[in-house]
């Protein structure tokens, strides 16, 4: 960093192009420096007047130059301010509203990173670095800026400074870096600009200090907007750190000592100073340095206009006797006050006080006990100013208040004098402070015309909330690495996955899982495949990975009690070697979930769970244990992972079973239905249990994850004589259908208990207590009218209803139309050869041979209400 | 487009007392205010504000209108309130920004299209405006979704209101104030209720107190989002009612690109773009029960993600605001409705984030329940007593859409 | 039959996870250690089997790497072959876990930076050290990580060890 | 983010915990003998206050505990957070 007292290294020159034209720049340069040097005055035009726009500042309170950048990165609209100048860049004016491109390409990729330090400090100007140095241990001080130091001229205390935390090993400094947010218990997120790949670092600070400044702010007169009009500070910056003078014959308009500070450094970096306007407190000793150097003061007096063709020519002046006077002036600059940058401080509900002296809002009482905000962001050292806030004149409708908004004072005064009172409601009446700048220049006037129009002191009110984050940040920043099919959630896959996309199966997106939706030979579509399988099944054998359903072990002494009270059917009797279907309620008395327990030993059961309901099981079953009962002694565990899981399910099931060879006898006597066995199957430990989901005689074969996709494999080989076919979810659906065993999450919706499934029978009715019992007694869980699950056939058996089809009585034609139910589940059942389906319906059991109607679009298909079950309803199967 | 008025409402000094005070100067506070006076004849009424008029969720939500809710009970007081939406401009002759520019619901796997069509056939059995698209053609009507299957989870189609859309919602608080105000409402901002009187300990209620003293009222509403525990627990009320930081967003000012309102449950993005140009964005609840109207940051970066996911050009937009409002949730995510244990209170509260598109129905069903003394048709499954008949609206229960 | 062969769940990423010692410059190593033996046990007596008590530090039991996991539960961890690795105390609850989670280590210097993409731990050398355990997040993958000396091991369930490859990589990129 | 701090493994991001409303809610001794209005008040009806309260957290991604955390609804300050079934500490003002 050239410290010459100028931030740009004059050795090395930049290409750049703005509006199609070609330009060099220096390294250390803004955009805005680069344009200033090169004397482009017109950056852009106002977004609704059209009017020109030029740069009136040095930082991001920038609410005149706004910019797209297209080269070597792409931004729709920034201010040229808060563009660092690298060699190539593309830039042209916006009028504050951007373009965006026609997809994600170029968009600006970023790395996220957790940071964990002792003490953050957001803002490595002067107050910034002292704070840095007084930290210990870990400590991390990030700049907006692509320099430290601030705003203030480089000094060797700056150098010093710098140069003695550079050493620090535990110290580190960060420029480009912007604090978009300080949130709760010490979380800040930093957004660091740095190319190709920017970085998010989410900071975890025992300590935050801010240290982030303050801007200076305007005053209103007419045609303020020019360019040429510029805030003093940001000129002098210009001077010193750029290197560039941004006029050559300026006017000063202050209303505090560091506008004349501001006016000495132009003139000793060769601008000429026309005139001096100083409506400030008495400040001698300044005037009298300005005056020893040849510049002329006038005190009292000030701006009451502007002129010129697009960029200022003249400043029109007016003295305190009413006199008017106008100034040859290719600059203007002003300095009304000054604005503590306490977006951060006010974002974590830091408050503020208006201080009379200064003529601005201050930080006042304290944050939470982790934050501590110092120097002029702390209202330290700010200058005295007497409050300057707008030119009086009759027509104040080209005073301008916000430049990105092309609001006024006039607009300001109208609002109030429409009633508006409060600085909120003109905000949103006048749009001002809702640019990219959120006001930084704007707010605290809009406030002062509020406050006066209505009376009132200049404290009354304060400016309007600006928000997170500190300055815009792209989506794509934000989204960092959780993008595209792989990354924005994770994808679940089972030890069989990768046979099933070998055979091209499409899958269906189950929560976090893919599962095979079904196994498409040569070109068959989903019912030819769902057709063959379904029918492979009950005809001869299939398979389907069954991996996903949830497995969680419960082990203690107290294991059976704790299942009774979790499920409504009573587990605590099942003996070892025996299954049980089980249903799960909500403490709401619906339907939660369901699946299967074996009980493996006296105190080791295996509850299964659906796909998608593993987690929310395992949370249920320890929420109630560690929180209502912890007395008893028992452990859930999930093994979901530990085991690979093949359902097979057909008459040849056995068969296929027994070339694969096993160390136990499987014939129906021995091993029956809702029974397990544990021992070898193909020479390895598994455990088989006899379970169906269709009805057919079924054996599901669990084995450790690592042997999942050799154990299929093995299957496939053993089954290849009778015709074994893999199936899906979709055909694993019919098939269950079929049979009205109903999926939790498609049949129920949360509003069903186990009554109205016609589940009655698992429901026990002893006075035991489980989760959801006493619900299931109140008033509208009795009505007999309630939503029952029933049956379907449609009257033209080819005929299919739409999932979700609602039914009524009569299609009367006459909206609205009362309805009595949903289709919950509907299919072509191959088996039958005909349409099916599942539905609730009001009072459905009462039902059973009625006609309904679902009035569709175009058509109403009729169907008749029968059981829900429609095939093999004797269970003549399931033994083979 | 009408011009601005020439005058919005007045400040009033609040009188001694009211034929009707209203806790809260929110959206729905105002319309029940307008309402009274317009369909009632019931002008002696005073509404109460905390802070400044319009400030609370009304300031802070993501103005999207709809009605296609899938319970009869939903769909009712919602078709209602769209219908008002219709001719509420002409209504209170004040330029709302109201735009039925259509709200899209995308729809991303088996699951979700099932009780999509749930609801869009009972959304057309109750007169609700309803369509289903298939990918193509949710490319056609907002092209620039992202239909692609190389996604996480493709958009497989989605549900269509033509019918809703999104109004400007600072102009609709003050524009039944206006309105309100100009049938001799008194809007008292900056008083905050402080406690209830009652006829005696446990009689009815019959006023607030307030930072400005005590105002005295026959009836006593309270509509106060985000607040309604703490006032009714003010008079020992206690209600099923949690609440919770909603964030949302504004981007940066961008030239149009997106046509209508496209809101995805599975990766839960719900984007509009306002007249200015900014992209006006929803996130998701936060977790945890809170007053503090701002949320965490994870819930924001989670929305960007999903948001360029569907959006692909969204990647280089940029976020300009985010802040957070205050919701009042339900167990079954549905509103209460209607008189309360207490003779004299009644309330209207627990809208979740569904209150700014019911705000014209929910004060026309308050103004005739306040009215007449008794829940009014639309209110009746609203009551309190709901919860302990187990008769529950559950529409997130029953996979219904959010906002 | 002849014998099934065991597939471990990143067997046939080997190749990406490979490469991630490329895209890094060899600053991070990553390998499957493939069939540990794992074994989740609860107890309320931890000192009958030495088990460790301080929360998020793991040591080692007659050979097994005995991982905190929480107030009464604990992850054993042992090689294959080690015939006494599976052996668990007198406790309320043993559940064989081995094919419930896929085991990375990771070494080299860029390892902790790496992580801290993903993880919101302090990974910091003065509060991370060999010893040390957590259960956590990495990036969208529920972890346990463990450090063995120079080693991170990371556990992650066999369903997500995809992503997690997929997001190293992308994360190391 | 707030920063939780789990009573066994100290202080973690949010992300890692589950939320579980109010805390010290015990289930009914027997809830056949309640009226369906003192269900629902069980069941439904909870406090929501302004200001320090103790809520229930679940540490899903670490040790899988539930526990109770005194936290401000205000200004989110957490002042002290226990184990389940213990009662709040003095220095938490719940």
């Amino acid at each position: 960093m050239d410290v010459g007292g100028s931030g740009v290294d004059r050795d090395s020159s930049l290409g750049f192009t703005f509006d199609g034209t070609d330009y060099l720049g220096l390294a250390g340069d803004t955009l805005a420096s680069a344009l200033l040097a090169n004397g482009v005055d017109v950056v852009g035009a106002s977004p609704i007047l059209g009017r020109p726009r030029g740069v009136v500042s040095a930082g991001v309170e920038e609410a005149g130059a706004m910019v797209e950048v297209g080269a070597p990165w792409l931004d729709p609209i920034v201010p040229a301010t808060a563009v660092e100048l690298v060699d190539g860049l593309v830039a042209m004016g916006r009028p504050g509203v951007g373009v965006l491109p026609a997809d994600a390409t170029g968009a600006q990729a970023a790395d996220h990173r957790h940071l964990h330090v002792e003490t953050l400090v957001v803002g490595g100007g002067i107050a910034g670095l002292r704070a840095a140095r007084e930290a210990t241990g870990r400590v991390l001080v990030v700049d907006e800026r692509h320099h430290v130091g601030g705003i203030s001229p480089w000094s060797t205390e700056i150098e010093d400074l710098t140069a003695e935390l550079v050493t620090r090993d535990e110290t580190a400094l960060i420029t480009r870096a912007t604090a978009l947010g300080v949130y709760d218990d010490g979380y800040v997120v930093i957004y660091e600009r740095a190319q190709p790949v920017a970085r998010v670092h989410h900071v975890r600070a025992a300590r935050v200090v801010l240290a982030t400044g303050a801007h200076e702010r305007p005053i209103a007169f007419a045609d303020n907007d020019r360019p040429g009009v510029m805030l003093a500070s940001a000129a002098r910056t210009y001077v010193e750190w750029f290197g560039v003078r941004p006029g050559n014959r300026a006017v000063v308009f202050s209303n505090g000592r560091s506008g004349l500070e501001s006016a000495m450094a132009l003139h000793e970096a060769g601008v000429e100073i026309a005139v001096v306007l100083d409506v400030g407190p008495a400040s001698q000793p300044h005037r009298d340095r300005l005056r020893e150097a040849g510049v002329e003061v006038r005190e009292g007096w000030a701006v009451a206009g502007t002129e010129g063709e697009s960029r200022l020519s003249a400043v029109h002046v007016a003295g305190p006797g009413g006199e008017s006077e106008t100034f040859d002036a290719d600059l203007l600059l002003v300095a009304g006050g000054w604005n503590p940058a306490v977006q951060l401080w006010r974002g974590i509900n830091g408050g503020l006080r208006y201080d009379d002296a200064t003529a601005c809002f201050v930080p006042d009482g304290a944050g939470p006990p982790w934050l501590e905000i110092t120097g002029a962001a702390a209202g330290e050292g700010i200058d005295p100013v007497t409050p300057y806030w707008y030119a009086p004149a009759e027509d104040l409708s080209h005073h301008y208040v916000d430049l990105q908004r092309d609001s006024t004072v006039a607009d300001v005064l109208a609002a109030t004098d429409r009633r508006l009172r409060s600085t909120e409601h003109v905000k949103r009446e006048t749009y001002i402070g809702t640019a990219i700048d959120q006001g930084r220049t704007s707010g605290v006037l809009t406030a002062a015309i509020v406050n006066g129009a209505q009376g009132a002191g200049p404290g009354a009110q304060g400016p309007t909330n600006a928000r997170p984050p500190y300055t815009p940040v792209p989506f794509s920043v934000l989204a960092g690495l959780d993008r595209g099919p792989k990354l924005l959630d994770p994808i679940r896959t089972t030890p069989i996955h990768r046979w099933h996309q070998e055979r091209d199966a499409p899958f269906e997106n189950v929560g976090q899982w893919k599962r095979p939706w079904y196994f498409p030979l040569g070109n068959e579509d989903l019912p030819a495949a769902v057709h063959r399988e379904c029918l492979a099944v009950r005809n001869e054998v299939g398979v389907m990975d069954a991996s996903t359903l949830g497995k969680i072990e419960i082990v203690g002494p107290d294991a059976a009690r704790f299942l009774d009270r979790v499920y409504t059917d009573r587990m605590s009797t099942l003996s070892v070697g025996s299954i049980r279907y089980g249903l799960m309620l909500g403490l709401d008395g619906m339907v939660f979930d369901d699946g299967v327990v074996m009980r493996l030993a006296e105190n080791r059961f295996l509850a299964t769970t659906t796909t998608g309901g593993a987690a929310r099981v395992l949370d249920h079953m320890e929420e109630w244990l560690q929180t209502e009962w912890p007395d008893l002694r028992a452990h859930c565990t999930s093994v979901t992972e530990q085991w690979s899981t093949i359902a097979m399910n057909g008459p040849a099931s056995r068969r296929v079973l027994e070339a694969l060879g096993t160390s136990f006898p499987v014939d129906a006597p021995s091993f029956p239905f809702m029974t397990w066995r544990e021992g070898e199957v193909a020479g390895i430990a598994a455990r088989v249990a006899r379970v169906s989901f269709s009805g057919e005689l079924a054996y599901e074969i669990n084995v450790p994850g690592w042997y999942g996709v050799s154990t299929w494999e093995a299957l496939m080989d053993a089954g290849a004589a009778h015709g074994i076919t893999p199936y899906g979810t979709e055909s694993m659906h019919v098939l269950r259908a079929e049979k009205g065993f109903v999926i939790v999450g498609q049949d129920t919706d949360g509003t069903v208990t186990p009554h109205d499934l016609g589940m009655s029978w698992l429901v026990r009715k002893d006075d035991s207590d489980f989760i959801g019992k006493r619900s299931l007694r109140r008033s509208d869980t009795i009505r007999p009218d309630r939503k029952q699950l029933v049956g379907l056939l449609p009257v033209e058996p080819d005929q299919l209803l739409p999932e979700g089809a609602q039914l009524v009585e009569r299609d009367t034609g006459v909206i609205p139309m009362a309805m009595v139910g949903h289709v919950t589940s509907s299919y072509a059942s191959p088996i039958l050869g005909r349409t099916i389906a599942l539905a609730m319906v009001e009072s459905g059991r009462a039902r059973h041979g009625q006609m309904l109607h679902a009035p569709l679009l175009g058509a109403t298909i009729a169907a008749e209400v029968t059981a829900p079950i429609f095939y093999d309803a004797e269970g003549a199967r399931r033994d083979g | 487009m009408t011009e601005p008025p020439d005058r919005y409402w007045r400040a009033a000094e609040p009188k001694a007392a009211y034929e009707v005070v209203i806790v809260g100067a929110g959206g729905h506070g105002l319309a029940t205010a307008y309402y009274l006076a317009k369909n009632h004849g019931i002008t002696d009424v005073c509404v109460v504000e905390k802070g400044w008029l319009g400030g609370g969720n009304m300031a802070r939500n993501t103005t999207v209108i709809r009605s296609n809710y899938l319970w009869d009970e939903s769909a009712a007081i919602y078709e209602h309130s769209l219908k008002l939406w219709e001719g509420l401009e002409e209504a209170l002759e004040f330029d709302m920004q109201f735009s039925q520019r259509g709200v899209l619901n995308l729809v991303h796997d088996l699951g979700d299209r099932r009780s999509s069509m749930r609801r869009v056939n009972a959304n057309r059995l109750n007169g609700v405006d309803a369509e289903w698209l298939d990918a193509p053609d949710v490319k056609d009507f907002c092209p620039i979704v992202n239909v692609s299957s190389d996604v996480r989870y493709p958009v497989i189609g989605g549900t269509l209101q033509r019918r809703g859309g999104i109004a400007r919602h600072d102009k609709v608080a003050w524009g039944f104030a206006t309105a309100a105000d100009r049938l001799g409402v008194d809007i008292v901002e900056h008083a905050e209720v402080t406690g209830f009187t009652r006829e005696m300990a446990d009689g009815p209620v019959n006023g607030v107190e307030t930072s400005l003293g005590t105002i005295r009222a026959k009836k006593v509403a309270l509509v106060a989002a985000g607040h309604s525990s703490v006032l009714a627990s003010m008079v020992g009320l206690r209600l099923p009612i949690q609440s919770h930081p909603l964030q949302a967003l504004v981007s940066a000012l961008y030239q149009p690109v997106l046509n209508t309102v496209v809101m995805s449950n599975a990766v839960h993005v719900y984007v509009s773009q306002a007249d200015k140009g900014e992209l006006v964005m929803g996130a998701g609840i936060d977790a945890y029960n809170s007053y503090a109207q701002r949320g965490s940051f994870h819930v924001i970066e989670h929305q960007m993600a999903a948001a360029v996911e569907l959006f692909p050009m969204f990647a280089h937009a940029q976020v300009l605001r985010t802040w957070g409002g205050i919701v009042d949730v339900c167990p079954d995510a549905s509103p209460i409705i209607g008189l309360t244990p207490i003779p004299g209170l009644f309330i209207n509260c627990g809208w979740g984030t569904g209150g700014f598109k019911a705000t014209p129905a929910s004060g026309w069903v308050f103004a005739e329940t306040l009215a007449a003394g008794e829940a009014s048709d639309l209110a009746k499954p609203y009551a309190l007593d709901r919860f302990t008949t187990g008769a529950l609206i559950d529409e997130h229960g029953a996979a219904a859409v959010a906002h | 039959m002849a014998d099934l062969r065991m597939q471990s769940p990143v067997a046939d990423r080997a190749a990406d996870v490979a490469k991630i010692a490329e895209l890094t410059g060899g600053a991070v190593q990553i390998a499957e250690v493939a069939f540990l033996q794992q074994i989740d046990v609860r107890t309320r007596t931890p000192e009958s089997f030495r088990l460790p008590t301080d929360p998020n530090t793991w040591h080692d039991v007659d050979g097994s790497d005995a991982l905190w996991l929480g107030p009464d539960e604990w992850l054993l961890v042992a090689d294959p072959a080690a015939d006494h690795g599976a052996t668990a105390p007198d406790a309320e609850s043993v559940v064989d876990v081995g094919a419930n989670r896929a085991v990375l280590d990771l070494i080299g210097p860029g390892v902790r930076d790496l992580l801290s993409k993903g993880c919101s731990l302090d990974l910091h050398a003065m509060r991370w050290r060999d010893g040390a355990c957590a259960q956590t997040m990495l990036a969208k993958a529920p972890v346990i990580l463990q450090q063995r000396e120079e080693v991170t091991r990371v556990f992650v369930r066999p369903s997500f060890a995809d992503y997690l490859v997929d997001w190293l990589l992308a994360a190391c990129g | 983010m707030l920063l939780i701090p789990c009573p066994w493994c100290g202080p973690r991001d949010e992300t890692e915990f589950r939320y579980g409303g109010q805390a010290h809610l015990a289930y009914p001794a027997d809830p056949d003998a309640l009226t369906d209005a003192e269900w629902a008040d069980f069941l439904l009806m909870r406090d929501n206050p302004k200001g320090d309260w103790a809520e229930r957290w679940m540490h899903t991604a670490g040790c899988r505990r539930w526990f109770n955390v005194v936290r401000s609804t205000v200004d989110h300050r957490i002042s002290g957070s226990y184990p389940m079934g213990a009662q709040p500490p003095p220095e938490a003002g719940a």
